[in-house]
């Protein structure tokens, strides 16, 4: 065996773990706001948890190639929990954190039986008919949830006994930040395991996963797990920094919005979702300021311009780089349905 | 429970001529036209404007209601449409939300977000007894449209030279064009005639449906359910389909109504989780 | 300094600064952050509500107390979290003396805490479910409240003679209120009533109108939001229930002004309840309604815009007793505040915060070719009789 | 001896169609076998079938002696029963460096593992490297799969299914489709296969049947037609006429 084949070859699978300085960029930035930013820290919460959310979409969509138009099931069964937890037993958040992300794992482990099978066009029907049902079972449930009117009366105890929540979505902004980082890192290691590798060859190419010797569904289903949990996670976030749970958590636009946030920032390289939340969360607020009526015809403008001068040239910026930085080709566009 | 099945059968009716227009960019054309409501929105418009404003009676705006979105999408086909054929389906799912987006605040803007209504002529309103059986003139009238309507569309496909050379350019591009089949003006037809029918769906459906600049992304699920459950390589798929969900969230609402909203979704995921390919696509 | 003291006296100082920030920092101009649904289904209610506050404006001068007044629109986007934050940011960073808007129970529901967390007056002119005004002591509502049109009307209709009603109200907050507060009343004076639901997203009505028609009830009570109506009236009418001797009655809700006329004759003779219609006989109507229209280029004022009105009017009149000061002191100068509205005479409770109004009983009529809402029975100063414990 | 890979009256069929008609087949330890057929005899289906991805309708599959009839896909590969594709199944996002590396964690049984990173372990590198070096792509190892050359994806195919240290090999056709000039290096890496490994070509390229099986059997309309050693199925006149598409007489 040459040796310096072997050099290259660990060099190469060392890349692909070892911190790129864009990340550090990112983090770093995404923690000076802390300071830099004081009266931003609302819109930055909501993006932060946004992006969490887009990040646990593109743990099966980019990574597994499973479409869902759904995903806000996991994030409104987090947000529900924590929210409910809250009233009825403890304001703790972190145990209210954590009860949520094991609810909506729960509910993916139940639920991924039903992705495991068929295209992707009946994939995105499926995931989306299990968050109206969901949705529409919160809405019954109105002596749980407050039903349509919403869950009131969610108050979050100081985190730790020590932080409490502020007007100016300070302490929401930190909290949300470290959790999403936390699960961030542990997100990053389950990408470059071999895990995570041989969940990208099921999006690849799932008959010669299986053919050697990947049990597909058994990774499919740990995975939607997995990703449920994170949305579980970004749900009880929003519930507890925002003391309010209603039904738009659970709602179709949620699932349509953050899948449009995550093909916007890219799939496949963690940072899509988050990257996504950021342009699309920024430009809705400050195109909305200004027309606050029409706004929508002005984001709608960006995204047909975005894709007909194509996604990834516009991403060119920050996906390449960040990507080459990372030692790999530009994340490619991933289809729903399949190429013809 | 006759007049129950009867309403179910004309609310499926409306659906599938919504929809149909979806299966042939979906299933035939294989572009993911999430737009497809801000077609049957144009239609509905349309219609609305031309009885509102010009007095136009209601039945001589219904080929109005399918010539300006034909018209229309054609435009859009030339101009934007086929530059994305090509391209990952996520990519069409964005452009086409971007679409709806735009031109639910265009319509805000231009029309206003008030609900537009269609008057129906006198021999439509009301119903009648038929054998007992409580049917009303205006979905007798769908129905009867409808049914002309599916059985026009597949002579179109089936018998037709149109419905060959689109077939054939479905199936492969390159051979078609070898076989001197000119694929783009197929397709471009193809388009437009599928955003005529939307419109035509939108006009005929305000009645039952409504008709406000929402109406591209409130019909959308209903749109892609009749399309899924349906299955995308026929007519018939979405036509049977439509009748089926139109008659289970009929019914489902009447006999429990505190269940109501469950029934058609809960149709969807079961036919989907068997038949992921739609109910109506035979077996590989 | 730690991280933590860091903080924590960050937070403090920030607290501090929202106390006053309602008040003292506000020096020059009075920011009022208007916060309605610009887009999406509800679209017409944040039209109406944003053309009424700036009439008002215009009307009244942008000046109080020597304070130039400034209205800082926002889209709430129909999403409960976003209402929130964009009220938080209002609060927080553009320091507004008062919040107010509010299209849908839920949005102001959940902004609710952060009135009385940041002591901002909070002015509801929309979102209509009983328990909103309870939810802060910081809350005055200048639209309507469900059970207060509802009750009464449940009232009046059993002494019409009517016995059997079904109800059809949407699946959500305010529909259960009309359906609970008719019930109510109207069993307590001796009628029958059976109650169905219907799911907020439903475009047929008719199986819903079908199991309706199956009770053979003496009139039906409709309840669904804004702009549906019409689909329901429709269907009603295509069934020719309109003709099986069943009366169809709601709130005016369902026969709202700024749809009214193109809904057509379906809804003539319609029997509905509710506190303002544009024809209401009176000059400040009158005045109201042509100004609206000049403004709107022809759009005719519903109780939305209405609302929106008399909203600004509340906060002009309670920012001159305070002097252009906010906080508490706004909130207390706006209670028990009474004057006569386009709609007829009305005023704020100075216990619940709650609107006291007339409620018409009113019958769709054609008037110089176009449909109107033609009063002709009036409940006087009617409170929340959910609230009047 | 125990044969590697036997099947007992497989039967697979399609609604009316018999697609696999009660095939009883072994394939020896250490064996060069192939199975040819004209087109449409049913050999993709006979594959499909012992890999898993079908389900017979009728009949047993024995694997080293083994039942594995009910047993999932990735089960049997785990037991050693591998196979490559006759139109390449590679992951086109990747490099021929994670295609290996993923299969050969997936063989030590590292597959599940979510916390320590791929290729952390110096024993999984060596021996992707060795299987790199052995098919001859250490020189693409970094390259996306989809931007390699026809020959080297081929190349690539068999090398993952080795990758899977495989006791029973299934072949099918690999020499499909390669320029002539990279055939050469192709058969003889296929040549070169370690003499442990049973393997079984299914294919249609009788120059490389014949030159590389030691022993074929003929499938036509789904059922074993006939076996035997390379002379004799060579001097057959029925397999001749099966294949210039006349018909036969018993």
């Amino acid at each position: 065996m040459n040796p310096e084949h072997r050099r290259i070859a660990a060099k190469y699978l060392a890349d692909k773990w070892r911190w790129k300085p864009l990340e550090y960029v990112f983090w770093l930035a995404a923690l000076a706001a802390v300071w830099l930013l004081p009266s931003h820290h609302l819109i930055l919460n909501e993006i932060m948890i946004t992006g969490l959310f887009a990040m646990s979409l593109d743990l099966i969509l980019g990574y597994a190639g499973i479409a869902s138009l759904g995903h806000a099931a996991f994030f409104g069964l987090g947000a529900y929990t924590a929210g409910i937890f809250a009233i009825r037993v403890t304001g703790d958040p972190l145990l209210g954190l954590a009860l949520a992300g094991f609810a909506s794992a729960g509910l993916g482990f139940v639920t991924s039986f039903l992705v495991l099978r068929g295209v992707d066009l009946a994939r995105l029907m499926v995931t989306l008919g299990v968050a109206l049902v969901l949705g529409e079972i919160a809405n019954q449930l109105t002596w749980l949830t407050g039903g349509a009117d919403g869950l009131q009366g969610v108050t979050i105890a100081p985190i730790l006994g020590k932080f409490e929540f502020d007007i100016f979505g300070r302490t929401a902004y930190v909290y949300s930040l470290i959790v999403s980082f936390l699960l961030f890192l542990i997100a990053r290691r389950l990408v470059i395991s071999p895990f995570g590798l041989s969940l990208r060859t099921i999006r690849d190419n799932p008959l010669r996963a299986s053919a050697i010797g990947t049990p597909v569904d058994r990774r499919l289903i740990a995975i939607y797990t997995v990703a449920a949990a994170y949305a579980g996670i970004a749900g009880a976030l929003l519930a507890q920094t925002t003391q309010f749970v209603s039904l738009d958590v659970i709602a179709l636009h949620r699932s349509a919005d953050v899948l449009l946030m995550l093909v916007i920032g890219g799939t496949g390289y963690l940072y899509g979702g988050f990257v996504g939340a950021l342009i699309f969360k920024g430009l809705q607020d400050v195109i909305s300021s200004w027309t606050p009526q029409y706004w929508t015809f002005w984001i709608g403008l960006i995204l047909v311009i975005l894709v007909l001068i194509g996604r990834d040239r516009m991403n060119l910026a920050v996906a390449t780089g960040l990507a080459r930085l990372r030692g790999k080709p530009a994340p490619r566009p991933r289809t729903i349905v399949g190429d013809r | 429970m006759l007049t129950i099945l009867f309403d179910g059968i004309a609310y499926g009716m409306v659906l599938f001529v919504l929809a149909c227009g979806l299966s042939i960019t979906l299933g035939l054309m294989n572009f993911v036209n999430l737009a497809h409501g801000v077609f049957a929105m144009a239609g509905g418009y349309a219609s609305a404007i031309l009885m509102n404003r010009a007095g136009v009676p209601f039945l001589a705006t219904l080929p109005f209601a399918f010539l300006i979105p034909a018209a229309f999408g054609l435009v859009l086909e030339r101009t934007l449409y086929q530059r994305l054929y090509n391209r990952p389906h996520l990519d069409q799912v964005l452009f086409t939300i971007g679409l709806i987006f735009m031109s639910i605040a265009a319509v805000d803007y231009i029309m206003g977000s008030q609900p537009q209504l269609i008057t129906l002529p006198e021999w439509l309103r009301g119903r009648v007894d038929v054998f007992g059986v409580q049917i009303g003139l205006y979905r007798s009238f769908i129905i009867v449209v409808c049914s002309v309507l599916v059985v026009a569309l597949q002579m179109i496909l089936t018998k037709t030279r149109f419905g060959a050379q689109l077939r054939a350019a479905v199936d492969d591009q390159r051979v078609a064009r070898g076989l001197g089949i000119n694929t783009s003006l197929v397709f471009a037809a193809t388009f437009a005639f599928g955003s005529g029918l939307a419109g035509l769906g939108g006009a005929l459906g305000a009645e039952i449906l409504g008709l406000d600049p929402t109406f591209p992304f409130k019909f959308l699920i209903y749109f892609m359910i009749v399309v899924t459950v349906g299955g995308t390589s026929s007519l018939t798929g979405p036509f049977f389909a439509s009748l089926l969900l139109g008659v289970a969230d009929v019914a489902g609402k009447y006999y429990v109504p505190s269940l109501g909203a469950f029934v058609i979704y809960t149709v969807m995921i079961v036919v989907l989780v068997f038949r992921p390919h739609g109910l109506f696509v035979r077996a590989r | 300094m730690t991280r933590r003291a860091f903080i924590k006296t960050g937070a403090a100082a920030g607290f501090a600064l929202s106390l006053i920030g309602g008040g003292a920092l506000a020096q020059d101009t009075i920011k009022i952050g208007l916060i309605l649904p610009m887009t999406g289904p509800f679209t017409s209610t944040g039209k109406q509500i944003a053309a009424a506050a700036n009439l008002y404006m215009a009307q009244n001068g942008a000046t109080v107390a020597g304070k130039k007044v400034e209205i800082i629109l926002k889209d709430d986007t129909g999403v409960a979290d976003v209402t929130r934050r964009i009220a938080q940011e209002l609060i927080v960073n553009d320091k507004v003396t008062a919040i107010a808007g509010f299209g849908l129970t839920p949005l102001a529901l959940a902004t609710a805490p952060l009135a009385t967390q940041a002591k901002t007056p909070m002015v509801v002119m929309a979102a209509a479910t009983g328990i909103i005004t309870e939810r802060s002591p910081f809350i005055v509502r200048t639209s309507q409240v469900v059970p207060q049109i509802a009750g009464p009307f449940g009232e009046w209709v059993a002494k019409q003679g009517m016995k059997k009603v079904v109800t059809i109200v949407s699946d959500y907050g305010p529909g259960h209120d009309v359906e609970k507060w008719f019930t109510d009343r109207f069993k307590a004076n001796g009628g029958e009533v059976v109650n169905l639901r219907v799911p907020l997203q439903n475009p047929d009505f008719s199986p819903f109108l079908q199991a309706a028609a199956d009770f053979k009830p003496d009139a039906l009570l409709v309840f669904v939001p804004s702009g549906v109506g019409t689909q329901f009236m429709k269907q009603f009418v295509e069934r020719g229930l309109d003709k099986s001797g069943i009366k169809l009655i709601g709130t005016g809700d369902v026969t709202d002004d700024d749809i009214l006329n193109t809904i057509g004759d379906v809804a003539l003779g319609l029997v509905t309840a509710h506190h303002y219609s544009a024809s209401h006989d009176s000059p400040e109507n009158k005045a109201f309604v042509e100004a609206f229209k000049k403004a709107t280029g022809g759009l005719r004022p519903n109780f939305m815009g209405v609302a929106g009105y008399d909203g600004m009017h509340a906060l002009y009149e309670g920012l001159k007793k305070t002097n252009g000061a906010g906080g508490e002191a706004l909130v207390n100068a706006m209670k028990g505040l009474a004057w006569t509205s386009p709609r007829g005479p009305m005023s704020i409770d100075p216990d619940t915060r709650d609107i006291i109004q007339n409620v018409y009983i009113r019958k769709v009529e054609r008037v110089n070719g176009e449909l109107y809402n033609m009063e002709f029975a009036t409940i006087p100063n009617v409170k929340d009789p959910s609230k009047a414990k | 001896m125990t044969p590697a890979l036997e099947t007992i009256g497989l039967v697979k069929r399609f609604g009316g169609l018999v697609a696999t008609d009660n095939v009883s087949f072994r394939l020896e330890q250490g064996a060069r076998h192939a199975l040819i057929g004209p087109n449409g005899a049913g050999k993709t289906t006979f594959v499909n079938l012992l890999t898993g991805v079908l389900a017979p309708s009728d009949g047993q599959i024995l694997l080293q002696g083994e039942d594995v009839t009910q047993l999932r896909p990735d089960l049997r590969v785990k037991r050693g029963l591998v196979r490559t594709f006759q139109i390449n199944q590679l992951f086109a996002g990747m490099t021929p460096l994670e295609t290996i590396g993923v299969a050969v964690s997936e063989r030590m049984g590292h597959g599940g593992d979510w916390w320590r990173p791929a290729g952390g372990s110096p024993e999984v590198i060596d021996e992707i490297v060795d299987i790199a070096t052995r098919f001859h792509l250490t020189d693409v190892l970094e390259e996306r799969t989809s931007s390699l050359a026809y020959g080297k994806q081929r190349l690539l195919e068999i090398a993952v299914a080795f990758a899977c240290k495989p006791r029973v090999l299934l072949l099918d056709e690999p020499a499909a489709g390669v320029p002539e000039a990279d055939r050469h290096e192709l058969l003889s890496t296929v040549a070169a296969l370690p003499r442990d490994v049973s393997v079984l070509l299914i294919e249609h390229d009788m120059d490389l049947v014949f030159s590389f099986a030691e022993r074929i059997s003929v499938l036509v309309n789904g059922a074993l037609f006939t076996e035997g050693t390379v002379a004799e199925i060579s001097t057959d006149p029925r397999v001749r006429a099966v294949y210039l598409g006349e018909s036969v007489d018993e």
